[in-house]
Parts: structure tokens; sequence; C-alpha cells
């Protein structure tokens, strides 16, 4: 059966800590750019947790909202691109191929959620950060566009080992690091094609809504509120 | 029309190029330098990444593709207009459609330049084509980039034969006028052209169909062009009206260039006999419709948007009308419409001078147009936490003066080495014609009335 | 028993470590030793524990085999080696099951900073001026036992002190044991955020001298004062964990969440009603909250037992606080006190908590009682959906750092501690350790204290020695960790214990009968059978606390502006000292206030950039620029 | 080669030359009139057959169509990515580079036949005179028998032109 990664994020459960963010940026060698850049406008945060307040003093309300790549079935990313650098995998990724990526940043801009990020300049990790870097996630360099993955790196990894033992990949089994970290268990990740899956059930909650669902990106994450 | 005046017109016509005054070294030196610098700074932006450059999330276009379709929408003033008016058969279109032809040539050179500069990876800019390499990967003939491509490379073949044909004549004209290196550079540009009366009407049929063929092709160029923007779901881009907003815009943008150009070229290479305020004032009568076109373009564009008052958009119509981008907005319009309106449209303000200012605040309203499409949009999309502000950097006003630095550039150069007025075209112009109303007859006598 | 055979012989007691034979309620031991051989490419997770708080949470560290630079034998050379890639929770874990907060994820950066230290060093200039210089550990080893050994020679052994973070575990126990074997006094624990306060009125109310730990997965209903439990407060993934399960974890059930502070936390943000009230007068609305709940009924004042009968009044209903009466003092609407006192009584099982700012008043004992008899009252206490004690092994005896400036110290030790940093001005604690003749330290960086430290003696990073961590709160059956190293040391760094125990060892006196051990792994295998749960009795006296109005101590001016956290609340002004330091008026930075604001630099490298993403147009993050160098002039 | 030329200054007069020469029996294709400007109102510039030009072009934009379906249709489906949930063969933007290409294909066609048919470039070397971009109208017979030069030159100076011999 081929699968269908999708994700489902309970923002009643989220309290905004941020530790998917962290998660993310080690998992993923996310660079960072300096506080300078970053005050301009040139971080890269694969998953972000949008902020936004409701009400007037005292009666404010917060809502927090992690934003990633929300893995679109028809997402206006891919068409743009001229070199395929962006496609989309049978398993429904939107895959971001940066050596074919020449930096035209129009992805970018169709994108509606604003979560593809450009790399402005070769990534710097000042010695010995550089050991940090995961091996199994290539390092970007300058002029070329990245975003969330869905760790497809941890997602390759759990299918060899399944495959390797000669068994389906259990519902869980691969997590993104955004949802290992998440101490809520706010994120979600599984496949959408297997109906017993948590994130099939939740995604199917009357509770569940998609990002921008009247764009028709067919988004793979449901918020849950 | 006797030999006398054929001569004088071969004369005058060829002096500019025949001989050199020290002002023209001193506007290359002074061009050369800015273009020069503007090299540098690429190559700045190239060696350190686009950090250097303003643009930033989520604001990734900005004045690079501003600067892409301002320049792709000047393109517009040559071949289009000169097409058209080639035609309808317009007498006075004679003496303006090189220098308008020639504008389409390099402006559409210096657009096409800027999608590579704004590249992340400009060395790898060659992805665009299909071609076999190792890359073993073709490009994607669903991305508006990838049209933009096709429909530039098109066009610019196109305008650039388009300019080439009718000034093979002139090439065996300079070639018989000039000795030595030249002559043997002109004669290869001449193509060992004769004049002969098959020649003559060879070419005469293939201009007829140059002409109906550029015509839809520069109308896709702009629309292709507007369809980067419209072929995505970003707030206030996507829309319908896009193409024909963008094409209109282009014509209306390439023919305030085109007055602007003549008007230096009438000064500086003493072409009073030959550019008529009558040239001025039809132009400019086609300036007013385009700027009517384009205020009915821009209400439609903006009325739609509020009346269907969808949130994502309005956040960018209200920033634009009245928010952080409204001081550029207000400012397009009054360059666009509200100045030119009155200066075009009462004939006695419909002088040179008239239409040269309505154009030259035609031209930067236009870009400002540019501009207001691109970055509130993108500033703005549809999350409220990710909107950002963008503010250009050095590096991005160097290359954008050196852009307009090099048009004026290849312009001076281009005047300096090929008659910028079409001398066998003049000279037909002069001809009887077979079938003329009292009104062409009025036109055709003033125009070519030699004065003393 | 070589390594090979203790690991297995600790992984089978290690996953059957739910030690059920004690009797006492089970240790959760968690012990390894990590494998020598790596296959390239292919990850391996090694267990540790999370250093950063002291939740103690566990750690599953991604190793793999890479290149890496390091010092050995004081030559730097390239090895393959094991090299820690990424930090996740330890899903065999009872504190944090798996999960990780932000800054654990960003602990790693702790080992790979590129400002660690990486030789001992020796102070040449005027301290502060962060003018040192390399020494071999021979030297700075002999330099130490030599000041220890004048210490004895003088018959002065009371005035040598330790100053560490508040710590439980077996390091801990070292340094206690190591001080009191010396013959000085116990050692400093600091802690800005102390929550000693709330531990006494535990103690007072319930007996247990300890932080509480919440059963929030089963509870239907929260009232927290001012305890940002979701955000640093005591174990947050512990409690973050159980918030998710009482939002959502159970099918038709949606547990609801009041926030009572003055300002808004993070963990405030996410109430579903946020109750902003007058600072310092916490304790006035818990008790407005228990005299609605008896005046109507809902309970009566005896179900509090104990925790109620230290609250002066409490037997007669609390008469003078009424819901007017408490609307009055705090600002929360009687109509609002009396509603959710209500709900609070109605809801079961209901637990109202209380940490952070209110127990820094000078009433914060209190606003603790006050919150405790609350708990009490609605009988919360040791049932699900209730406050519960993490049965607590020996906890070594330490001080509090204003002892400091009342002794007479010619020697301090510092181990991971920075109140230099931490404490406001008014403190005088940098003062204080200015007049102490020799200071030692155990830091990693040149952070604001350890540049005042005559001899820098850096420590391991956590993920390449032993640690060892028993959590005070966060589970509620007993939880020991003990992980051996994941990596070998990437500079020329020794284990703090060790150096200890050597130093104890090389003494004119030496210690080690007392210290047998050569290195603290050794210790570790040694102690390998649990020490027995204690269970703490508080055997103070105790009697009924009155209210008393909070008081401020000091001049507001000595308390400079220290962080902004929500950048959308930074005014617009760039600091002139620091460039991009935006701060609400020029008189607040400046050479002194800058160093205040700075942060120790382990914690953040990754989180800053998180924090400085800029997210609405023109408004700026807030958040101080590191110095990469320690202490580059400003 | 031997041709016969005589340089008018004014078109009427080289009607008349071209006249007496049709009336000396002189072919249609051997006289050859060269001009610095067209003169569609003169009878000896519009004896040509009609082009075919346009179609040629028409034909032109045929094939550049074609080829541009091949290369779209063929490039996706040899490259079978999907983007954005769109056909592999998505024909709504290959439209747009089939336009495009059948309108390259028609200007280059159409320049080509001007060049082939008008037979340049060139570097042999022509029946010419420099003095034609003065403005003078040049009208001789290329490849005259030799007999009848004498009578060419005497009829071209009875219409008024100045005779030279290239």
């Amino acid at each position: 059966m081929s699968h269908r990664w999708g994700m489902a994020v309970d923002l009643d459960r989220c309290t905004g800590c941020e530790a998917c963010v962290t998660a993310c940026r080690a998992e993923n060698n996310v660079p960072t750019v300096g506080p300078e850049q970053a005050a301009r406008g040139r971080a890269i945060n694969w998953i972000r947790v949008e902020r936004y307040y409701e009400g007037e003093f005292p009666d404010v309300r917060v809502k927090f909202r992690p934003v990633l790549c929300q893995q679109c079935d028809a997402a206006p990313c891919e068409p743009v691109c001229p070199t395929y650098a962006s496609h989309h995998t049978e398993e429904g990724l939107n895959a971001q191929v940066y050596n074919r990526c020449i930096g035209t940043r129009y992805c970018a801009n169709a994108c509606p959620y604003n979560v593809r990020f450009f790399d402005f300049a070769n990534p710097v990790w000042d010695k010995p950060l550089h050991l940090q870097l995961n091996p199994d996630v290539s390092v970007r360099e300058v002029g070329v566009m990245e975003k969330c993955t869905f760790c497809v790196q941890r997602i390759n990894e759990g299918k060899t080992r399944a495959k390797a033992e000669g068994r389906e990949v259990r519902d869980g089994e691969i997590k993104p690091a955004c949802a290992q970290a998440c101490p809520t268990t706010a994120i979600v990740f599984g496949d959408l094609n297997d109906p017993e899956s948590e994130v099939s059930r939740l995604s199917h909650s009357p509770r569940g809504s998609k990002l921008l669902e009247d764009l028709g990106t067919k988004p793979k994450i449901t918020y849950l509120r | 029309m006797n030999l006398e005046t054929k001569n004088k017109i071969n004369d005058d016509l060829l002096r500019p190029v025949l001989h050199t005054s020290p002002w023209f070294y001193v506007i290359v030196l002074v061009l050369g330098g800015i273009i020069v610098a503007g090299l540098g700074s690429w190559m700045y932006q190239m060696s350190h990444g686009l950090v250097v450059a303003g643009i930033k999330w989520p604001v990734y276009w900005a004045f690079y593709i501003t600067n892409f379709v301002f320049w792709i929408g000047i393109s517009h003033a040559g071949t289009l207009i000169s097409a058209i008016l080639r035609l309808v058969n317009a007498t006075w279109r004679r003496p303006v459609t090189r220098c308008a032809e020639v504008i389409t040539v390099f402006a559409l050179m210096i657009g096409a330049l800027f999608p590579i500069i704004h590249l992340g990876r400009p060395w790898l800019a060659f992805y665009l084509m299909p071609y076999p390499s190792e890359r073993g990967i073709w490009p994607n003939f669903r991305s508006p980039l990838v049209w933009d491509f096709f429909a530039i490379s098109t066009y610019l073949t196109g305008s650039t034969l388009f300019l080439f044909l009718p000034t093979i004549p002139d090439f065996a004209l300079m070639r018989d006028r000039t000795t030595g290196l030249r002559q043997r550079i002109y004669g290869m540009l001449s193509l060992g052209w004769q004049g002969t009366t098959k020649q003559w009407h060879r070419l005469e049929s293939a201009m007829q169909i140059m002409a109906i063929a550029i015509v839809p092709v520069a109308v896709s160029v702009h629309t292709i062009v507007s369809f980067d923007f419209s072929m995505s779901p970003v707030p206030m881009w996507h829309s319908t009206v896009f193409g024909p907003y963008f094409v209109a815009g282009a014509i209306f943008s390439g023919i305030a260039a085109l007055i602007v150009a003549m008007a230096v070229l009438r000064k500086v290479l003493h072409l009073e006999e030959y550019l008529h305020p009558v040239h001025f004032h039809n132009l400019g009568k086609l300036l007013l419709t385009m700027s009517l076109l384009w205020a009915y373009f821009t209400f439609v564009e903006r009325l739609t948007v509020w009346y269907g008052n969808a949130p994502a958009e309005m956040a960018v119509f209200w920033e634009t009308q009245t928010g952080s981008y409204a001081p550029l907005f207000w400012t397009m319009v009054f360059c666009n419409f509200v100045i030119p309106l009155p200066l075009l449209g009462i004939r006695r303000l419909r002088t040179i001078t008239g239409t040269v200012v309505a154009s030259s605040l035609i031209v930067v309203g236009m870009w400002l147009e540019r501009f207001l499409i691109i970055v509130p949009s993108l500033a703005m999309k549809n999350l409220p936490y990710s909107w950002g502000f963008y503010r250009p950097q050095p590096v991005e006003i160097m290359i954008t003066i050196a852009t307009f630095a090099a048009m004026a550039f290849l312009y001076v150069l281009f005047s300096k080495f090929v008659p910028i007025i079409s001398i066998w075209e003049l000279k037909v112009g002069a001809h009887p014609r077979r079938v003329l109303t009292p009104q062409e007859e009025e036109e055709a006598q003033e125009l070519w009335r030699v004065r003393p | 028993m070589d390594r090979r055979q203790f690991i297995k012989a600790t992984a089978l007691t290690g996953t059957s470590a739910t030690l059920a034979s004690c009797g006492n309620p089970e240790y959760h031991l968690i012990r390894f030793i990590p494998e020598e051989a790596l296959t390239p490419g292919i990850a391996v997770l090694k267990p540790s524990v999370c250093p950063l708080c002291s939740a103690g949470c566990g750690l599953s560290v991604r190793v793999i085999e890479g290149e890496a630079e390091v010092i050995r034998k004081n030559q730097l050379g390239v090895t393959k080696m094991g090299l820690a890639k990424k930090l996740e929770g330890d899903p065999a874990h009872p504190v944090n099951q798996g999960r990780l907060c932000a800054r654990g994820q960003a602990a790693i950066q702790v080992t790979y900073h590129p400002d660690r230290l990486g030789h001992p060093l020796k102070r040449t200039g005027a301290r502060f001026t962060g003018q040192f210089q390399e020494l071999t550990w021979d030297e700075a080893l002999s330099e130490l036992i030599s000041k220890l050994d004048s210490l004895a020679m003088a018959n002065d052994q009371k005035s040598l002190a330790f100053l560490t973070r508040p710590q439980r575990g077996l390091r801990s126990d070292l340094v206690a044991e190591f001080a009191s074997r010396f013959g000085a006094p116990e050692p400093i624990a600091f802690e800005f955020f102390s929550d000693d306060v709330l531990r006494r009125a535990n103690a007072l109310s319930f007996g247990k001298e300890q932080l509480p730990t919440f059963d929030f997965a089963e509870s239907r209903y929260v009232i927290a004062f001012g305890a940002d439990f979701l955000g640093t407060w005591n174990s947050p993934v512990s409690q973050s964990i159980g918030y998710g399960q009482m939002r959502q974890g159970r099918p038709g059930v949606r547990g609801k969440f009041i926030q009572v502070e003055s300002r808004m936390s993070q963990t405030g943000a996410n109430a579903d009603e946020w109750v902003p009230m007058k600072p310092g007068l916490d304790g006035v609305l818990a008790l407005g909250l228990a005299h609605v709940i008896m005046k109507a009924g809902l309970r009566r004042p005896e179900a509090a037992g104990g925790a109620g009968t230290l609250i002066e009044g409490w037997a007669g209903g609390l008469a003078g606080y009424s819901p007017e009466e408490v609307e009055k003092q705090t600002g929360v609407a009687a109509s609002r006190s009396e509603r959710l006192a209500k709900e609070f009584a109605d809801q079961r099982p209901a637990v109202a908590l209380i940490g952070g700012a209110p127990l820094a008043q000078t009433n914060g004992l209190f606003s603790a009682l006050a919150v405790n008899a609350l708990n009490a009252l609605v009988g919360s206490i040791e049932t699900p959906g209730g406050i519960f004690f993490t049965p607590q092994g020996r906890v070594a005896q330490t001080r509090s750092i204003d002892k400091v400036a009342d002794s007479n110290i010619q020697l301090l030790l510092i181990d991971g501690a920075n109140p230099v940093f931490a404490t406001p001005p008014a403190w005088k604690v940098r003062e204080t350790l200015m007049k102490i003749p020799f200071i030692v330290s155990f830091g990693n960086f040149l952070d604001e204290t350890s540049t005042l430290a005559d001899l820098v003696l850096p420590d391991h990073s956590f993920l390449e020695s032993w640690v060892d961590s028993r959590p005070e709160s966060g589970a509620k059956t007993a939880v020991a960790s003990v992980a051996g190293p994941v990596m070998r040391p990437l500079h020329d760094t020794r284990a703090m214990p060790d150096v200890l125990l050597e130093v104890g060892r090389k003494l004119k006196k030496p210690l080690s009968p007392a210290l047998p051990w050569q290195t603290f792994e050794e210790m570790i295998r040694s102690s390998e059978k649990s020490p027995a749960v204690i269970d703490r009795r508080y055997s103070g006296a105790a009697r009924t606390v009155n209210f008393i109005a909070p008081q401020f101590d000091g001049d507001a001016g000595e308390y400079p502006f220290h962080f902004l956290p929500y950048p959308s609340a930074a005014p617009q002004r760039i600091c002139p000292g620091c460039r991009n330091y935006r701060i609400r008026s020029r008189a607040r930075c400046g050479a002194a206030g800058w160093r205040s604001i700075r942060r120790r630099p382990q914690d953040c490298r990754l989180v800053r950039e998180i924090l400085w993403r800029s997210h609405r147009a023109r408004v700026l993050c807030g958040f101080p620029r590191l110095c990469r160098r320690g202490l580059r002039p400003m | 080669m031997k041709a016969v030329y005589a340089l008018y200054a004014d078109p009427d007069s080289a009607q008349l030359a071209v006249d007496s020469l049709r009336r000396e029996g002189v072919a249609e294709r051997s006289i050859t009139v060269i001009s610095s400007e067209p003169f569609e109102e003169y009878e000896f510039s519009r004896r040509d057959k009609p082009t075919w030009i346009f179609w040629l072009a028409t034909a032109g934009g045929a094939v550049g169509l074609v080829l541009a379906y091949l290369l779209a249709s063929t490039t996706q489906r040899l490259w079978p990515l999907v983007t954005g949930g769109m056909p592999i063969v998505a024909m709504w933007p290959n439209l747009i580079i089939m336009f495009e290409l059948t309108m390259l294909g028609a200007i280059i066609v159409t320049v080509i036949t001007l060049l082939i048919t008008a037979r340049l470039p060139t570097t042999r070397s022509k029946l010419y005179d420099p003095e034609v971009s003065s403005g003078k109208i040049l009208v001789g017979v290329e490849n005259a028998p030799d007999d009848s030069i004498e009578k060419l030159k005497q009829t071209l100076r009875a219409t008024g032109g100045e005779v030279n011999a290239g």
C-alpha cells in the first residue's frame, strides 16, 4: 500500500512553546543567519509558531498556530518552478530538489503560507558547531529555496527499517522531529491512506479544518481547534 | 522630391554617424562608468549572495522584478507601435519607426537580464533552456517563467529582425558613403543590398508579414509577464484583468519612453526638420488614449477588489490606498493620469514640451505601478503573522540606475553607428500617394516641407 | 566486570528498573554505558540526562560517527569518533516520556559552542577584564591543591565555600561530601527564581519539603496563580504532557484552565480565562475562593485538614475574604471570583497551583499556604487529578546565597552557577565575590561569574561525562537517571567530579578514605544499588500565618531592565550602546545595563534566532546580541 | 558580366527608359532597375509576380506549432513529474508555448524567404553604382549581347540618362 503522509495539529493542545521549532532546526541543519540578518528577514524557520492576539486588555486571548509546509496536494508552489526543483512525490510530499533550484523564489511567492525560505547566503557554522550537522540532511548552499520536508530522511529510514524487518510501517513509528519533540502531543504525524491511523482519525474530526482552505490548495495538515 | 532634397536628407541623417562631437565621448564615458558600477554591484551580489539586496522573507521579489516588468513594458514602445502604424499605413510614422524599434530591442535585452540578475544562482540560468545536458532534465512547461523564456526569446528575435530588415538599405547607403574598415563593416551588414525592384518588393512584403506577426507576439509577451503574477494565489495578483492591464500599461509606458527619446534625439542630433511637432502631437493623442485606458484598468482592478471584500485582498488594498504604500500609490495616480490628462487632453498644451513632461511623469508612474503591483501583495499575503516590509538596498538601487544608464548608452551608440531615422522610408514618404484623403494630403505636405 | 558485561547487566536492570523490590515507591533507574564501535552513517541512540534545568528529563542522543578536531595530550588532531547529532526525549523516561522542550533541544550546543573553554585558565589581568592565560592541568591542579593545603595548614577549613546550581544527584552528593570531609560548611545552591518558599509551604502544609508534581492529565479544572508551568517552571515537559491530555486526551472531556497573574506569561496565553490582578495578592484571591466555597457549603472548613489550620481565620470561614473585599484588594471582580470558586468546587478533580512571581513577593509564603489550603479544601492532595509528591532520596544539604556575604570566604569553588549575571545589582553579588581572595570556576564558558575567577578548570559537557539526576518532581514514581558519556571529549577538559576526587587524593591530608573512588564513574558504579527512599518529614514548628501586604525591597532603579521576551511589546528605539537592542529609554542601557542583559551563551544559540524573527512589519525583537568572545568591551 | 546602364535623376525618366528598352525588344528579366528607395507608384517596379511569402510564413508557423507541441508534450511525458496536481501533459500551458513557437516559425520563415528570394546575402559583384544612394535611379541591361551594347547605350542616352558600362 502506498503511503500518503499527513499531519494533524491540535491547536487546543499547542502551548506555543516552540520545542518543535528548535527540534526542526537541530534535525534539518537549518542555518542560523545571525541576529542582524534575522532582523532583516533572512531567518529560516521550516516551522514557526504564529501568535495571534484577540480582544482588548484585560480580556485577551492568544492563539498559537504552528505553521509549516502544508504539503498541499494542489500545491501552488510546484507548477511555477521552471526547473522541476519543486514537485510532488508519489507519497504526496512536496519535494524540493536543491540541486535543480536556481533561486527564482517564485515558489515562495506562490505559496500562500509563506513557508518556503531562501538561502540568502552560504550558511556558516562556527567551529565546532559544524559537528552537530545531521549527515542525513543535505546542507543548502546559497541561492536555493528550502522548506519543511516532513523529515523525509526519517520517513525513508522508517520505511527501510520496516522493509528490512519484513513488515508494514506501524502507525506512529515514523515521527518528524517536531512531532517527536512536542510535549503536549499537539502534532500527530502518520499515513492518511491508513484509515486506522491516528492522523486519519484526527483528520476526520469535526474540530478539524485546513489552513486557508478556500484557496483550493488541498493541504495535508489538519488543524484541530 | 528632387535630388537636392534627397541629398539633404542623406546628409542630415548621416551627419550624426559621420561626424563625432566631443560630447559623444563624454556621454559614453559617464554612462559607461555608471554601467561598470552596476556590473560591479552585480558581481558583488553574486559573490555575497542576495543577502546584500533588500529582498527578504516574505518579499522575495522587489526591485529586480519591478525593473523586469518595467523594461519589458517599455519594449512595447517600438515594434508594437511601429507595426500597428505600418499596418494602418499611417504616413507620419516614417521618421518615428526606427527610434521606436531600437527602444524595443534594447529594453528587451535589459529587461531579460533582470530575471537572471534576481536569481539566487544566476550561473545556472541555463537550466531554463530545453537542451540535452548532463542534468538530464528539461524545464517544466507549466511554469510561467518558462513561458517568459519562450515569449521573450520570440519577441526579441522578431523585433530584432523587424529592426534589422528595414535597416539593410540604409546600411547599403552607409556603405556607399564611407571608406575603409567602416565601409567593409557596413558592407557586410548590408548583405550586398543593391536596391533592385525585386528586392524592394520582397522587403516590403516581408515587413507586412512581420508586422502582422509581431503584434500578437507583443501582446502575448506582456500578457505572459502578467501571468508571472496572476498565476499565483497571492492577494491582488490573482486577477483576470492582469493580462490586458499589463499590455495597456506596457504600451502606455512604451509610448511615453518613445516621446522622451524622440525629444532628446530631436534636440541632440538637430533633427527638428524630421521630428515635427505633429509627431509629438499624434503620439500625444495615442498617449492620452492609453492614459485613459490605464485609468480604466486601474479603476476596474481596484473596484473589483473593493467590492469583492475578500479579507486577504482588502489588507493589501488598504495598505496601498491609505497605508504605508499610499504615498507611492497616489504619486502613481498623479503621474499616470491626473497630470497627463490636461497636458495631453487640451490641444494647446499638447506641444512638444507638454508631451515630454507628461511622458517623463508617466515613465516614473509606470515604474511605481510595477513596484506597487509586486511588493505590497507579497508583503501582506494571507497570514498576517508573516507580513513584512521591504526596503531597497544600495545594490538594488545601483543596478536599477545602471540599467537606465545602459539603455541610454546603447541608444547613444546605436544612433552613433546607424541612422536613427530610416532614410529610405523617409524618402518614400514624400512620394505622391495613389489615393490620398484631403487630410492626408495636408498632413503629408506639412511633414515633408523642407524648411528654408 | 568489563564494560560490555556491565552494559548487559544494566540493560537488564534498566528495563526492569521499576524496582518493585524495595517495597518503597519504585525507582526508575536508567544507566548505560555507550558502545565504542559505530558503523559509519548508522545512528545509535544513547541515553543521557538533560542538565539545563532541574527537571532532569531523560535524553536519547542520536550519535553518528564523524570526524572531529579534538585535543588529546595537548595536541590538536582529527579523530573518528561518535558525535552527538541530536537530542531527543527518552520514550522510557517517566518524566518527559519521549518529549523535550526547546531548551533541551538546544542543549546539544553546550557541547559544540564555539566559545567553549578548551583549556584550564589562570587569570593574569584584573578581575572582570577577561585576561587569562592557558596552563596545563597539572599546573592548574597543583595550584588548587596548594590553596586547599594552605587553608588546611592555617586550620581555616571553614573559609572554603562551594557555589553550585541546585541539583539532586550523585554529583551534588559528591560536592557536599567533599565539602564536609574537608571541613567546610555545606555548599551554597544558587538559583535566582528559587522555589524554596514553595518547598517550605509544602513542608508546613503537607509535611513534604519539596516541589509538587501535578496530575493535570486527570484534572478537569486548573487554576494557576502565576505559575508558568508550560514555560519554564518546575518540570515543564512533564506538565505540558499532562496539559495536552487534560485538554484533548479524554474523549468528551476538556479540562478548563484559568491563569491568575499580573503579566501574561506563555502559560497565561494558553488559558481559557486569563485573570489579571494586582501583584502580590494571589493568596488573597485564593482565600476569597475558599471563602465562597465554604460559605456556599460546598465544602466544610475541616476538609482542608492541617493545611487550613495554618491560615488565620480559616475555621471561621475567612470572614475577611468576601468576594467584595477581595475585589477591593485584588481588582478581580466579585462576580468573577464567585463564579471561579463555584466552578473550582464543582468540577472534580480540580487543582490549584502557585509558583513563580507570587512566591518572590515578601508575602510569598502566605500565598503558597493559601493555595495549598485551597487544594486541600477540595481534596486534591495525592488523588488523581491533584497534587503528588515524587518520592525522594537523600538530598544533600545546601544553604542559600545570602550566606556568602556573611561568611569570611577565602577560597570559593563555583560549579555551573552564574549569580553575577542572574541577580540584580542591588544584591551586590559581584562586589561580594570581588572581595574573595581566590576563586576557582569549573565553568565551560567565560561568563560573568567565571571572569571573576582566578583559576578556571573547564568541565566536560554533559554529553562527554557521566551524568545523573534524581528529579524532585515531574513523575508520580521516584526517578533516578544515570547515564554515561555519549561521546568522547572535544577539548582538553576534565569532569568536575573527577577533578574533585583527584584533588581529594592529592591533598596533604587526603580525603581518599572518605572518597575512595578514582573516578566519578567508579563512584556511580559503586552506588549501583539505589539509595533508600527517605520520606522527608518537616519537623519545624508551625504557626498560623496572617496576610501581610507585599513590600518592595530596594529602589526600583536598582533592578535594571533584563529581557524583553515579546518583541511586539518592544518600543522602537535602538540602544546607543549595543546598536541592536531596542529599549524603552536610553538611561536603562549602558555599560552596566548591557552586561545584565546578556544571557548565558549556551542557552540560546538556537533559541535566539527563533525569537529574533521579526514577525510584524517594522516590529523588531529586542533580544540581546551575544558577545561572541565572552567579554568584548561594549 | 557585361552590363549597360544609365543613371536617371527622377523616376519618370527611368520609366521612359524602361519603356524604350522594352520597345527595343530587351527581355523583361534582363532589365534591372536599382534605386535607393522603392517606387511603388511606378509601373517599372510593379511588374513582379505575386509572391508566396505569405503562404510560406503560414507554413512556417504550422511547423513551429507542431514542433512546440512535440517539445512540450514529449518533455512532459519523458519527465512525468506531477506539479500542483496538474495533468502530466498540461494543454493550457502548452498552448502558450505553441503560440510563441508558431509565431517564431512564421517570423523566421518570412526572413529566410526574404533573404533567399532577394538573393541576400551575396558577395558576387553585381550591377551597382554608388550614385544610386544619392537618389539616382539606375536602369540597365545585364548580360546584354555584345552586338547590342551600342544600341542600348543610345537608347538609354536618348531617354536622358548618363550612360555607363560595367
